[in-house]
């Protein structure tokens, strides 16, 4: 019994023979539909904040700055990688991408931070109403407890969350070359 | 059917006084209302007309009527029936008759409320701290609508759990919560004596991530589905295809055909990586590293498969409220037809090495032993139980997605240990393998596979449903909210019910029997720790365009 | 020469003043114990000179002497001269120790002990000195065992001690009536000497020779815990005296019933026409009895939680191997190939060796204990535990000992155990048994050791003091140092120059007349086929291969040093820091008393396939 | 000249005791379908824990114990003969100083566990010293069995007994239960139940860490090959050429093969329990037992 | 020499000690997946070990849970030096979906120095392999913080000045 099993066993092992990848050393790409990292088109961004309202681990920050000035930043280090941002974007603005080969040193790596251009009423120089019970900017703070700056006294836990940093322009930034500055 | 009725004329007739309401949703899941006061009569009552115990839920209802509700569930196993039984008690005097001395198994869920709604259960046997953090203040309830998600409490001070009083002459082997047998932060306190094990304490719910309070103000209907898969990162889509199920059913939601197929097939593949992994994970346990390697070799395919058809490894992000996000096209399935022969090809290679290794049996059998009635008394489910001569699988009694057009058989052994366990996953596996096929061959071929969420989802109504996930029976309870998301969301996970078996299974075994038989169980503690209650306080953050947007991405297929 | 007797009349009468006067003065307790130590010190050193004559110069005719009302044979040869210098040695070791350990028995008095301490001392003189069975016996025997047991019951208020005191004293009277009986059977009166008890029996005939020596067998078996009858009364008897005495008890007192059992089948053997003394099987059977007692008590001893408990038990089990290789020798000695005899002859050097080594390393663990007992209150290795940086000599000392016991090379146990087994060994290929005995008794070595890595282990490394005892541990008194550290170094020097004591002893043998050996010693020109030089000793036998078995500790020390240095350069080389941490419990956990290592666990499947053995456990 | 072989002897074994260890992850490896690790890892282990931190738990027993073990394993491979050729010590021990300074090797783990303190540590010294106990006596007989026939305890004696002909029944019982003692020997699967991973964390040296635990691994490494190495003296005398390099070079290929086999069983089987293995090792004592009776009728 | 072949060697051989602080399993797995045949990461001389005494790597992966903080510091302080920390998943690297619940208190960089961060839910065992890979020197780092701008917008329709003002005045806010 016991020598038969293992008799099988070794036949069992010796079929399939040495099965190892050589990753590292010979690419291994990602099927076509993986969800990898997520890409922002900032041509067909529309600003609307859906991606940040659905993002189920709430990485997604759109604030406006000023009247025309709309920000995004994606925290990438805490991103599940869901797709559900692609999902929701009404523009598909947003697509998940193949890349997977993230490791990285530090955070800040993984992020995104995108500034769009709001049209704005060339009459009153002004659409969206500033004031907190502005329904669009509400839905762009659902999940962002800690970047609005006008809720940092009331969550004070949270401030630290936010990394500032993610606005300062780095050495290392990879822009798009079709990009606009 | 005829058996609802039976239950029904029992309540009413034994309890005249005690039963408020009756309220049958559909043909398999009545919602029983009574009096917090007979709770332990009705519960003994139910279980001896046949009910299982499936699971408690507390909910904070303060805000409505200033009560905490509580929930016992049973299930009816021959007549595929889902009981809940609700009460509640007033929020001033929170206390209400515990059901542990008759139901082991209630003993977590009653103590869970203790710490989370702040409940009180007379008679409880051991009322200890079992979620929250050892230096988390006494007084905080968290799952309390008054206290926010995010808060960090500061530490209590000199606090430390207290262990159970260890018998007499034994000495305490701290297993956990980083040991190699178990893959995640929970802490086993073995009593031994010599080598031989004694008796044992949980001290668990170290990965209690808190999710419910989390999801308070952040995420909606649609967004749960994506945080239950991450409730436990190998049985993902159980948790969302249930919670789809429990919000469908409460909301009156027909999901298409087509999609119940692809959940279907989802769950089985989830079904076939499960068991290998358990497999090589057992086989690691026992020191026979080669079964692991070989085991997790044949798995690899399936989680390419995975990958190809719905993008990720695991977490598949397919199941969503209404149907599934892809959809399976025809050169998927003759992919998916290659694997699984593959698969079926090289299991039966494995199977036939291992089955009669007498080494292994020497591991495995006669090890975590418990009787059949104890299994039964403590609510045992799943493989654990089927490897215990209980005959209960949800896919056949309470069939749900497309699991009753299946042909399957439910493996069931009698020899109680270990090596039953092994056998019903090997067998499952085969099966599940079988089910692939007869759903691929089934498929109706048109449909859309997401279906169209036309009116909001009416609030506070109740859903239950449950899953045979690879570990159990997986189950969740639903109450609905009024700002498009869930009020109050349960989950029980498998190994919650099996996780309160092993003190059982462990006692009189040796120390090195320990890490097979606790991972037998194929214990997820994750699941188990979940407490991903979503509690959907009505967040005034959900906005008009959230419809729109909603509408505007599924127009986009 | 004959002054010596007259000197040995004067060291034991230096012993009864000592009885009588230090329990005068025993109120003050130091001083009763210096006066005590003097005196034994004086008796024991006129003891030690005679045995450095009658080892070293010549062994004298037995004589009568007489003692007060009493004509009383003594005997003082080499072999007795032998057990008269381990007698007084650990007497006088014992002694000093006591001065401070007594101490920690506040609320008794030392009356009795003062009184009985000396007594004690000159009835083990006197039995291995007196050569009767039945006056002098007696008289010696009685001085002995009721002495030790009065000891024995030194904690008198505790009911369970005396009650053990009372089973032992019951046994060794019957011990004595088995013996006395023994040599009325052979026909002697009282106050014969030996010699006519052995005249008397070449006389006789038939089944009456078998009842005397198996009574003779009996009555020394039982002092020397032959299994069944040792476990009847030693582990009791040696756990609960005083540690001095226990020392005392295990580490020579049972040595006495070793000495009768030489004694009778090697000198009390006639040679005549008519009566053939079948060694064979007194050899096999006495083996079988070593073998057994060896087995089962050192198995027994690894289980037990006290740490004097398992000290007694793991005697029964030491005193195995003595028996063991008695009977072997007695078996080989008899037989007819001449490399047997041979061997035989070398059995029972290591036999002699094994006596003096155990005498050392058991009283130094019973010391040990002692010292450990004193300081922390407690003998139950389950509150004990970390000692090793409390009491750094006393764990280094019992390191040693527990090395020695074990047999490890190159400690003194090892030479002893080299010699019985790898001369049982050798017979092999002759004789079967013998080999099976031989390597029951080299798995019962390991056993040992893990009696000594689970006395050692729980008692000094580990943890867990600091939660079983109640007050702060200290290093004892330098008073008990001293006397350990003596023994530690008679230890350490008994197992590196083995030659030294391997030519003693074959000189006692050859020049203790009155026996067969002594010729065969002779004859055999055993000195010539032990090579013995400064590194260690070889064995070379006729008939088997030229050099046949070797233990040259000095040599492995050597290259174990080399090699020592080797690997502490090695460990050196990385520059390696070194930072303390708490231990590592899987996280949750700290250490503490509740998840420390019982000795229950320890062993524990060993000691379940192993339950047959029986051993009386006590908490 | 002599006193040379000795040091040739303590070299090959601890050079070459590393690449066997590779040898077996490599086989381990392949019998897991994967490719596994490079030959020379086991050197570099042993190189990267010797420049690791010590974490210590602060008693000299703690410390001096890995140096005693891999000191007294270097003792015991130096008066190991090699390629049949005594060493200039090897005349100054016999079978039971080899048997009795294995066991010091063993007292020194056991030290070690012992002084760090960890639950895990003792359990895993328990276990240690019970395997210890139960497969001692197969060594110590196997050593015997060629004594016996060599009369003469004499180690290279003892181990040269089968080169010189005396092979019988006995010889092949013996080699049957030392075969299925071999795991246990070098601790591994089925019997690394005192190291067990998964279940004690390689109980012993749990606590161990940097140089401490190289000098274990070290040891463990050379104790195995001692095993292969004797299995190779003891039953497969192929050839004595008298040639000392070929006989070590044959030696050291049977040595080879003696590791192939105990990474195919080692590879093939589940890890017993304690008592299990404790009934499995007394019925190898009693086979080797009768073993060691045949010889003695000369059989 | 022999400091240098030590230094050397310690690349080459790191043992890797998995430290769960409440994960989901998801990244669990796949760590014991790249042992597995087909990755195979031992054929870098990674091994996973038992104790943290034995390790080189200490592997985070999961949100740092209130209960877990304690113990993973302690297990970081277990772990002899040299020795490198990588965090393994969203929720090592920053805490997931559920980064600010109650009994969460983050990534893991909040409990010990973190070395390298290795993001997926749950990333690929090739993503983990590529990680170590970084680590050891095998490969490049490929990923770089993206900051993307759309158009500039038509000043002409403003004065420019003031536009630009107002914006730098919430730069500067945000910057506190």
């Amino acid at each position: 019994m016991w020598l038969t099993s293992k008799i099988k066993q070794v036949f069992m092992v010796a079929k399939p023979g040495v099965v190892t990848l050589q990753y590292p050393f010979e690419p291994r790409p990602a099927p076509e539909n993986f969800r990898g990292q997520p890409y922002w088109d900032h041509h067909k961004c529309i600003g609307c904040g859906g991606c940040a309202a659905h993002c189920p681990a709430r990485t997604i920050l759109v604030r406006d700055l000023c009247q025309e000035l709309r920000v995004m930043v994606y925290d990438g280090s805490r991103c599940t990688y869901c797709g559900r941002c692609a999902d929701v974007c009404p523009e598909d603005a947003i697509t998940m991408t193949a890349s997977y080969e993230l490791a990285t040193g530090s955070k800040e790596d993984v992020n995104e931070t995108m500034e769009l251009f709001m049209a704005t009423c060339q009459r009153c120089g002004r659409c969206y109403d500033h004031e907190i019970t502005n329904a669009i900017d509400r839905m762009s703070r659902i999940g962002f407890k800690y970047d609005s700056l006008e809720m940092r006294a009331v969550v004070p836990v949270s401030s630290e969350q936010f990394d500032m940093k993610l606005y300062e322009k780095t050495e290392k930034i990879k822009r798009p070359e079709k990009a606009g500055e | 059917m005829p058996g609802i009725e039976e239950i029904k004329n029992g309540l009413k007739k034994g309890f005249k006084d005690a039963v408020v309401s009756v309220e049958e949703q559909n043909p398999t899941r009545m919602f029983v209302d009574i009096k917090s006061a007979k709770v332990r009569d009705v519960s003994n009552a139910i279980v001896a007309m046949g009910g299982r115990y499936l699971v408690s839920v507390g909910y904070d209802n303060i805000a409505r009527d200033g009560t905490l509700g509580m929930i016992h569930t049973f299930g009816f196993d021959r007549d595929g029936i889902y009981l809940a039984l609700r009460t509640s008690v007033p929020e001033s005097k929170p206390e209400m008759d515990s059901i542990t001395p008759d139901i082991p198994n209630a003993g977590w869920s009653e103590r869970e409320y203790m710490d989370l709604l702040g409940m009180r259960f007379s008679g409880h046997p051991k009322p200890k701290r079992l979620v929250l953090a050892d230096d988390w203040p006494e007084g905080v309830h968290p799952l309390r609508k008054d206290i926010p998600w995010n808060l960090m409490p500061p530490a209590a001070e000199d606090v430390a759990y207290q262990l159970d009083e260890c018998p007499e002459g034994c000495s305490i082997v701290p297993l956990g919560p980083y040991h190699p047998t178990l893959h995640e932060p929970e802490h086993f306190a073995i009593y031994v004596d010599g080598e031989t094990v004694k008796g044992c304490d949980y001290r668990g719910f170290m990965t209690h991530r808190g999710i419910e309070k989390l999801c308070q103000t952040q995420l909606t209907y649609n967004e749960v589905p994506f945080v239950a898969e991450r409730i436990c990162g190998i049985c993902g889509s159980v948790h969302a295809t249930s919670y789809s199920q429990a919000v469908e059913l409460a909301g009156g939601i027909k999901i298409s055909r087509r999609a119940e197929y692809i959940r279907t097939i989802m769950l089985e593949i989830e079904r076939i990586h499960s068991h290998l992994l358990w497999l090589g994970v057992a086989g690691h346990l026992i020191g026979f590293d080669t079964v692991f390697m070989q085991s997790w070799r044949i798995r690899e395919p399936v989680m390419w498969l995975g990958e190809r058809i719905t993008g990720n490894r695991k977490t598949y992000g397919m199941i969503v409220i209404g149907g599934v996000r892809r959809d399976i096209t025809d050169e998927m399935k003759d992919d998916i037809r290659n694997v699984i022969g593959t698969i079926e090809k090289e299991l039966l290679t494995v199977q036939k090495a291992i089955q009669g290794d007498t080494a292994i049996h020497r591991r495995t059998r006669g090890v975590g032993y418990i009787s059949t009635d104890d299994t039964k008394l403590w609510s045992l489910v799943g493989p654990v139980a089927r490897a215990r001569n209980v005959d209960i699988d949800v896919r056949r009694d309470y069939p749900y997605a497309a699991y009753d057009e299946m042909k399957f058989d439910v493996p069931v052994f009698d020899s109680n240990d270990v090596w039953a366990t092994v056998l019903v996953r090997l067998v499952e596996t085969f099966e599940a393998i079988k089910i692939i096929r007869q759903c691929l061959d089934k498929m109706p071929n048109d449909g859309p596979v997401l279906t169209e969420l036309d009116a909001p989802i009416p609030a506070l109504k109740h859903g239950l449903a449950a899953v045979e996930a690879p570990r159990g029976e997986v189950v969740h309870y639903v109450i609905t909210g009024e700002k498009n998301a869930p009020e109050r969301w349960r989950v029980r996970a498998p190994t919650y019910p099996n996780l309160q078996g092993v003190p059982l299974m462990l006692l009189n075994n040796q120390l090195a029997d320990v890490p097979i038989i606790i991972g037998s169980i194929d214990p997820c503690f994750s699941c188990t720790d979940r407490m991903e209650v979503v509690d959907l306080r009505s967040g005034a953050a959900k906005i008009a365009s959230q419809v729109e947007l909603e509408e505007l991405s599924r127009n986009k297929r | 020469m004959s002054d010596l007797y007259g000197k040995l009349i004067l060291a034991m009468a230096i012993l009864l003043c000592s009885a009588v006067v230090v329990p005068f003065i025993a109120e003050k307790r130091k001083l009763a114990g210096w006066l005590n130590f003097i005196f034994v010190a004086v008796a024991g050193a006129i003891l030690l000179s005679i045995s450095y004559s009658v080892i070293f110069v010549k062994s004298l005719p037995s004589r009568l002497v007489s003692v007060g009302p009493l004509d009383i044979y003594f005997l003082l040869d080499g072999f007795s001269g032998f057990f008269l210098g381990i007698i007084s040695l650990m007497a006088i070791v014992s002694a000093f120790y006591s001065i401070e350990y007594m101490e920690h028995y506040g609320d008794y008095g030392l009356r009795s002990y003062y009184a009985n301490y000396p007594i004690f001392v000159l009835g083990m003189a006197g039995i291995v000195t007196v050569d009767d069975l039945t006056t002098g016996f007696s008289i010696a025997w009685q001085a002995m065992t009721i002495t030790s047991y009065f000891l024995v019951r030194f904690e008198h208020r505790k009911k369970e001690i005396v009650k053990a005191a009372n089973k032992y004293l019951v046994l060794m009277e019957l011990a004595w009536l088995f013996i006395v009986i023994a040599a009325l059977a052979a026909g002697s009166s009282m106050g014969d000497s030996v010699h006519s008890v052995t005249r008397l029996i070449g006389e006789t005939g038939g089944a009456l020779p078998y009842l005397i020596y198996g009574l003779v067998f009996l009555g020394f078996g039982f002092k020397a815990a032959v299994f069944p009858f040792g476990q009847m009364w030693l582990p009791d008897a040696h756990s609960i005296a005083p540690s001095p005495i226990s020392a005392l008890l295990s580490g020579v007192m049972i040595k006495t019933g070793v000495y009768g059992i030489i004694r009778s089948f090697f000198w009390m053997v006639p040679h005549s026409d008519t009566f053939h003394f079948s060694g064979a099987f007194w050899g096999a059977l006495i083996a079988s009895f070593g073998v057994v007692t060896l087995f089962i008590g050192t198995v027994q001893s690894m289980k037990q939680s006290q740490s004097k408990r398992l000290l007694a038990y793991s005697s029964i089990g030491q005193v195995g191997y003595i028996i063991f290789g008695i009977g072997a020798a007695l078996f080989m000695v008899n037989a007819e190939s001449a490399a047997l005899k041979m061997l035989g002859l070398i059995a029972l050097v290591g036999v002699v060796y094994h006596i003096l080594n155990h005498a050392v390393f058991k009283g130094l663990l019973f010391l040990t204990s002692g010292s450990v007992l004193y300081s922390t209150g407690t003998k139950d290795l389950n509150r004990l535990g970390g000692l090793i940086n409390l009491m750094p000599v006393t764990a280094f000392v019992a390191g040693i000992a527990s090395l020695s016991i074990s047999g490890v090379p190159p400690f003194s146990g090892f030479v002893s155990k080299w010699t019985l087994v790898s001369t049982s060994l050798l017979a092999g290929s002759e004789v079967l048994f013998l080999v099976i005995f031989g390597i029951v008794a080299l798995f019962t070595s390991a056993v040992t050791l893990a009696c000594y890595v689970k006395f050692f282990g729980m008692t000094f490394t580990s943890a867990g003091a600091e939660w079983g005892v109640g007050r702060e541990v200290r290093e004892v008194p330098a008073g008990m140092l001293i006397p350990k550290l003596f023994l530690t170094a008679l230890c350490l020097l008994q197992g590196l120059i083995p030659f030294f004591y391997f030519q003693t002893i074959i000189g006692i043998f050859a020049g203790s007349g009155g026996s067969l050996i002594s010729a065969a010693f002779r004859n055999l020109n055993v000195q010539g086929h032990v090579f013995n030089s400064a590194m260690g000793v070889s064995v070379g036998i006729p008939g088997l291969s030229a050099v046949s078995s070797i233990a040259v500790p000095a040599v492995l020390l050597a290259v174990f040093a080399a090699a020592f240095v080797v690997v502490a350069f090695l460990r050196k080389s990385g520059g390696s820091k070194e930072r303390e941490v708490p231990t590592w419990l899987c996280g949750y956990q700290d250490l503490h008393d509740k998840n420390r290592y019982r000795d229950k666990s320890m062993f524990a499947a060993l000691k379940n396939l192993l339950y047959w053995t029986g051993g009386n456990v006590k908490e | 000249m002599d006193i040379l072989t000795a040091v040739i002897n303590a070299l090959i074994f601890l050079a070459l005791a590393p690449f066997f260890e590779g040898v077996i992850r490599r086989l381990y490896a392949r019998v897991q379908s994967r490719k596994g690790p490079p030959l020379i890892q086991p050197y570099l282990d042993l190189l990267k824990l010797l420049g690791k931190e010590t974490l210590s738990a602060g008693n000299w027993a703690f410390r001096i114990a890995p140096m005693m073990a891999l000191a007294s394993i270097i003792t015991v491979v130096s008066i190991m003969p090699l390629g049949y050729r005594a060493g200039y010590l090897t005349q100054y021990g016999d079978i039971i100083t080899v048997i009795y300074l294995l066991m010091l090797g063993g007292v020194s783990v056991l030290l070690g566990a012992l002084s760090s303190k960890n639950t895990y540590a003792m359990l895993g010294a328990s276990r240690e010293m019970v395997t210890m106990i139960m497969i001692e006596p197969v060594l110590a007989m196997t050593l015997i069995l060629g004594a016996l026939k060599a009369k003469s305890l004499a180690i290279d004696a003892s181990l040269s007994s089968s080169l010189n002909g005396a092979y019988g029944i006995s010889m092949v019982l013996m080699l049957v239960v030392f075969l299925m003692a071999l795991q246990a020997f070098v601790a591994r699967q089925p019997f690394d139940i005192a190291e067990a991973e998964v279940e004690i964390m390689e109980g012993p040296f749990i606590e161990y860490s940097g140089p401490g635990l190289a000098l274990f691994k070290y040891y463990m490494m050379i104790k195995q090959m001692f095993y292969a190495a004797l299995f190779a003296a003891v039953f497969v005398p192929l050839v004595n050429t008298g040639y000392y390099i070929v006989d070590v070079a044959v030696q050291l290929v049977e040595i080879l093969a003696v590791f192939v086999l105990i990474s195919l069983l080692g590879s093939t089987n589940p890890r017993l329990r304690i008592d299990q293995a404790v009934k499995y090792y007394a019925v190898l004592i009693f086979a080797s037992l009768a073993a060691v009776g045949l010889t003695a009728y000369g059989i | 020499m022999l400091a240098n072949l030590i230094k050397k060697a310690f690349p080459r051989s790191l043992w890797v000690y998995h430290c769960n602080s409440g994960a989901c399993n998801g990244c669990d797995i796949e760590i014991l997946n790249v042992l597995t045949p087909y990755y195979d990461i031992e054929r870098f001389g990674m091994k996973l070990v038992g104790s943290p005494r034995h390790a080189d790597v200490m592997l985070i992966s999961g949100a740092v849970t209130r209960p877990t903080l304690p113990i993973v510091k302690k297990a970081y302080e277990a772990i002899p030096a040299p020795k490198l920390v990588f965090g393994v998943g969203s929720c090592a690297v920053g805490g997931g979906c559920w980064f600010d619940c109650y009994n969460v208190t983050g990534g893991a960089d909040k409990a010990v120095p973190i070395d390298y961060y290795i993001p997926g839910c749950p990333p690929r065992p090739e993503a983990i392999i590529y990680g170590v890979a970084l680590a050891l020197g095998l490969v490049e780092k490929k990923v770089a913080p993206i900051e993307l701008k759309q158009m500039e917008f038509p000043i002409d329709m403003y004065e420019r000045n003031k536009a630009w003002e107002e914006r730098n005045v919430i730069y500067e806010l945000i910057k506190d």
